[in-house]
């Protein structure tokens, strides 16, 4: 085990622990970039350059980012003096202690764990392309209908309750025109 | 068409960048320090006080009436009043400021302290260049720094200075005419009171 | 220790920190995040056992990731903006205190 | 000679190694390989900053009819060096109820991945220090970093402008960051490849009528480098899309509460991320550091590429000395309602002319779908619009 690996290893779950801990949402937010980030970084010594990097523009570009607006959209950026773990901490100790334990035991006991770094595969972009567009191309498909379902959803549901209502009442007296299209007159007559 | 606009403005600035390097005429910019564009009529930056004659100190026009002081909106005026009197331009006994300070960092040149003073001895000044490393002290100018002779005034504002003039002048006569006035009457009271001594009768009552 | 084990205890590590926040905190975003962490947990280990497989010109590992960040990516929108939409509602994301289904 | 010239920095950088390779261990010579790439980088882009400030406020200045900055040197080329003495040389403020930590930390990561993006840049031919399978993908995902960069600025600074600006640049480089990747996608497309090289490589070659065989000369292509450009310009928060700093309202958006070197950092970062797209948008669209022209290609590829990288920057000044200021909701309103649908039209022309093949047909083709809806599009956007001088009902 390299001395890259340990590093990277002990960031990840360092700053993992610390997106827990932290009391701070935000502070927890960025930390959990961290996390993301060394995962890319192992994904890259796994030789999985395009997972890796997909990881990247994903994780820290769109996931952090997403979870960042929503603790500022929640009033979460100040500190608050309320307990930070819930009621039920301790059971939830015990649960993820015995989680840890069966998964450690069961790794230290397999015999998948002797097997040596064979040489390195073959897994180009145009390969996983391909392989995208001819063997997996239904999941493709299905993930593309379900991130369309996913933006609907989540404008719909994160939609304040009186623009949908606006929005359900202009409907209604004209079809076909929306809120965007119909500003609120502005005081001064300036057209953009 | 959309963007039709923004080729047009594009054009324009083209033609703005060219024809900054063709014709000198169309910088709008003086170089500074080597050039100053000159200064509008009415141009004003920070107060300061007149004095008359040649000495500056003997010849200031302000009495300490502390009319300014009170009035400072930004409160940038500190004067102590002085213990005893010399004689103004009008050879009336008069105080004048012990201390006359101005923080030119709080001034806001609003020019109030010029409208309310009576006696013309306050006025704007054009100078500008007034940049200080003294960051504190610097900038609080007392007396002997405020004090400019008339004739700058007239330099800077000739038709506000030529009025100052007038009225002043008028002051002066009015002053003149009055003296003039009591001289008389009391001639005349002398002549009078002479005439009753030798007459030994009652003088109507002088005006 | 061989490095697979190495990923494997790391992707262990990750999963029982994720299952632990979500588990034992109050605000509804860490728990969110404590999920996202769980889920990135099992694709490290996707990649690592593709990467010591024995067929790694399958991409089956690669591609079960692939999916799985669309997917997580749309479970982040969802879910954020569920949270959202109850921190409207109850004017908190404290997840003690939404509790009306309560009997 | 000609070759020679061409490639003399590769060359440099063999006989380097070559030499270190008789003082150095074996096991660090990759290191130093890799250290010999780099050094370039960090070198010329920075002193291309540098140059370009001093072009940027003198060509704004003629625009506007002033001299620009015209005292610190000949003709004033020096004043960069008085604004990075005077960065250096003033206090660092650093607000009381700023997150100490998190303020320290976003410009150093702002910086790094603007620095990390030239990696898979082709510079010249065989000039690239990182020659990887994805290159476009970690152009993209190193560029996605500075997203959270901005934010950490913002927040850590604890000033409601600073926030305001970041949630601004954050939301601005979000959603124009899906139609710069989609027009970067017809590129794609036509490649079959993510890696810089092979798209560069692509684009070799002279049309019959002596047009080089660059992608900015096909319909798709046109409208991708268009589309392109104007994201680009709102990644780079530049003018007209500066609202993240839009000094009238915000000051100066989220770097407001920075001074001294970490403000040079945030100046730094901006406009290396500006010559990093100009780059990717040479190396998509313009043909890399291929000569416009077969003549000319006896002029070392490397001079190419940065004569045209000037060229880019000038019409961002150009563009910058323009344009108004949009206002937030016109910015989105255009990112959402015309790049995007563009962007989407511009895949399907791109795909027509993969499949149509060779010929007039697919000219027509893809030149009738990208002007017909941009025709379209105008019109659907104008409709609702009636343009007028403004009027100030009140006041008059």
């Amino acid at each position: 085990m390299g001395i890259t690996f340990t590093i990277i290893a002990g960031l990840t779950i360092a700053a993992a622990v610390a997106a827990m801990t932290l009391r701070n949402l935000i502070h927890c937010a960025l930390a959990v970039a961290v996390t993301f980030a060394g995962l890319a970084a192992a994904y890259l010594q796994l030789d999985a350059q395009f997972v890796g990097f997909a990881q990247i523009l994903v994780y820290i570009g769109a996931v952090s980012i997403l979870i960042v607006f929503a603790v500022l959209l929640t009033r979460g950026g100040e500190p608050s003096q309320e307990k930070v773990f819930s009621a039920a901490s301790v059971t939830g100790i015990g649960v993820t202690l015995a989680v840890l334990g069966v998964l450690t035991w069961a790794i230290t006991k397999s015999a998948v764990i002797q097997r040596d770094l064979p040489p390195q595969p073959e897994a180009t972009v145009k390969q996983i392309g391909d392989a995208l567009m001819t063997k997996y191309v239904l999941p493709l498909e299905v993930i593309g209908l379900l991130l369309t379902a996913a933006l609907i959803g989540a404008v719909i549901i994160a939609m304040r309750d009186d623009v949908a209502a606006d929005v359900r009442r202009r409907n209604k007296n004209s079809p076909g025109a929306s809120v965007a299209e119909n500003p609120p007159p502005h005081v001064g007559g300036y057209n953009n | 068409m959309l963007g039709e606009g923004i080729i047009k403005g594009m054009a324009e600035t083209a033609r703005n960048f060219l024809g900054s390097y063709v014709s000198d005429e169309r910088l709008t910019t003086v170089q500074y320090p080597e050039e100053r564009s000159p200064q509008i009529e009415n141009a004003r930056q920070f107060p300061f006080l007149v004095f008359d004659g040649n000495d500056p100190m003997a010849g200031l026009r302000c009495v300490a009436c502390q009319i300014c002081e009170k009035e400072c909106p930004p409160k940038c005026i500190y004067i102590v009043k002085s213990k005893d009197k010399k004689p103004d331009y009008k050879g009336q006994l008069q105080l004048y400021p012990a201390t006359f300070d101005i923080d030119l960092s709080v001034c806001m040149s609003c020019q109030i302290c010029v409208e309310v003073c009576p006696f013309e001895s306050i006025k704007m000044d054009t100078e500008y260049e007034l940049s200080t490393a003294d960051r504190f002290g610097g900038l609080l100018v007392n007396k002997h720094r405020l004090a400019k002779s008339n004739d700058h005034y007239r330099k800077i504002h000739p038709k506000d200075a030529a009025d100052s003039d007038a009225a002043l002048a008028m002051e002066v006569a009015k002053t003149q005419a009055k003296a003039r006035a009591a001289a008389e009457a009391e001639a005349k009271a002398a002549a009078e009171a002479k005439a009753k001594t030798t007459a030994a009768q009652p003088a109507p009552q002088s005006p | 220790m061989t490095p697979l084990a190495g990923y494997l205890i790391l992707s262990a590590f990750l999963f029982a920190i994720g299952l632990a926040g979500a588990l034992t905190r109050r605000n509804a975003i860490i728990v969110l995040i404590g999920i996202e962490l769980m889920l990135n947990a099992a694709n490290l280990n996707f990649i690592a056992f593709w990467r010591f497989g024995e067929h790694p010109e399958a991409l089956t590992g690669i591609m079960f990731v692939i999916f799985s960040i669309g997917v997580a990516a749309a479970e982040a929108a969802v879910g954020l903006a569920l949270i959202i939409a109850i921190y409207r509602h109850y004017k908190t994301t404290n997840l003690d205190e939404v509790d009306s289904m309560k009997g | 000679m000609i070759n020679g010239l061409d490639q003399i920095f590769v060359t440099l950088k063999y006989w380097l190694v070559g030499q270190l390779a008789n003082v150095l261990p074996a096991s660090l010579l990759p290191l130093v390989s890799v250290l010999l790439s780099l050094v370039p980088i960090l070198v010329v882009f920075p002193a291309l900053f540098a140059i370009t400030t001093v072009l940027e406020r003198k060509g704004l200045g003629r625009i506007q009819n002033r001299y620009g900055p015209n005292r610190v040197g000949p003709f004033g080329f020096l004043q960069f060096a008085a604004d990075g003495i005077k960065a250096i040389i003033k206090e660092d403020v650093v607000p009381r109820a700023a997150d100490k930590v998190i303020h320290f930390l976003a410009p150093v990561v702002l910086v790094v991945p603007a620095f990390l993006v030239y990696s898979v840049l082709p510079v010249g031919r065989n000039m690239v220090a990182m020659d990887i399978d994805a290159g476009l993908l970690f152009f993209f995902a190193v560029g996605a970093a500075s997203e959270l960069a901005v934010f950490m600025a913002g927040w850590s600074s604890r000033n409601k402008y600073s926030l305001l600006g970041a949630m601004r640049a954050v939301a601005q480089m979000v959603s124009y960051e899906i139609p710069l990747i989609l027009s970067t996608v017809t590129v794609v497309m036509i490649v079959g490849s993510l890696s810089t090289v092979d798209i560069v490589a692509k684009q070799s070659g002279y049309h019959a009528i002596g047009l080089p065989n660059w992608f900015v000369f096909t319909p798709w292509g046109f409208a991708g480098f268009i589309l392109f450009l104007i994201s680009a310009n709102a990644e780079a928060n530049r003018s007209p899309f500066d609202m993240p700093e839009g000094e009238s309202e915000i000051i100066a958006g989220y770097f407001i509460e920075y001074s001294g070197f970490k403000f040079a950092l945030f100046f730094l970062a901006e406009y290396l991320g500006l010559f990093a797209v100009s780059g990717l948008a040479i190396t998509l669209f313009l043909g890399g550091w291929h000569a416009p022209l077969a003549a000319l290609e006896f002029i070392p590829s490397w001079v190419w590429f940065f004569a045209k990288l000037l060229g880019l920057i000038g019409l961002f000044i150009w563009t910058r000395g323009t344009l108004p200021r949009l206002r937030v909701d016109q910015l989105m309103n255009f990112a959402w309602k015309f790049m995007l649908p563009m962007a989407l039209i511009n895949l399907l022309a791109a795909a027509c002319w993969h499949l149509i093949g060779a010929g007039a047909t697919r000219w027509i083709v893809c030149t009738l779908l990208v002007v017909g809806f941009y025709v379209l599009l105008g019109r659907g956007l104008m409709a609702g619009k009636k343009l007028a001088k403004r009027v100030y009902r009140y006041a008059n």
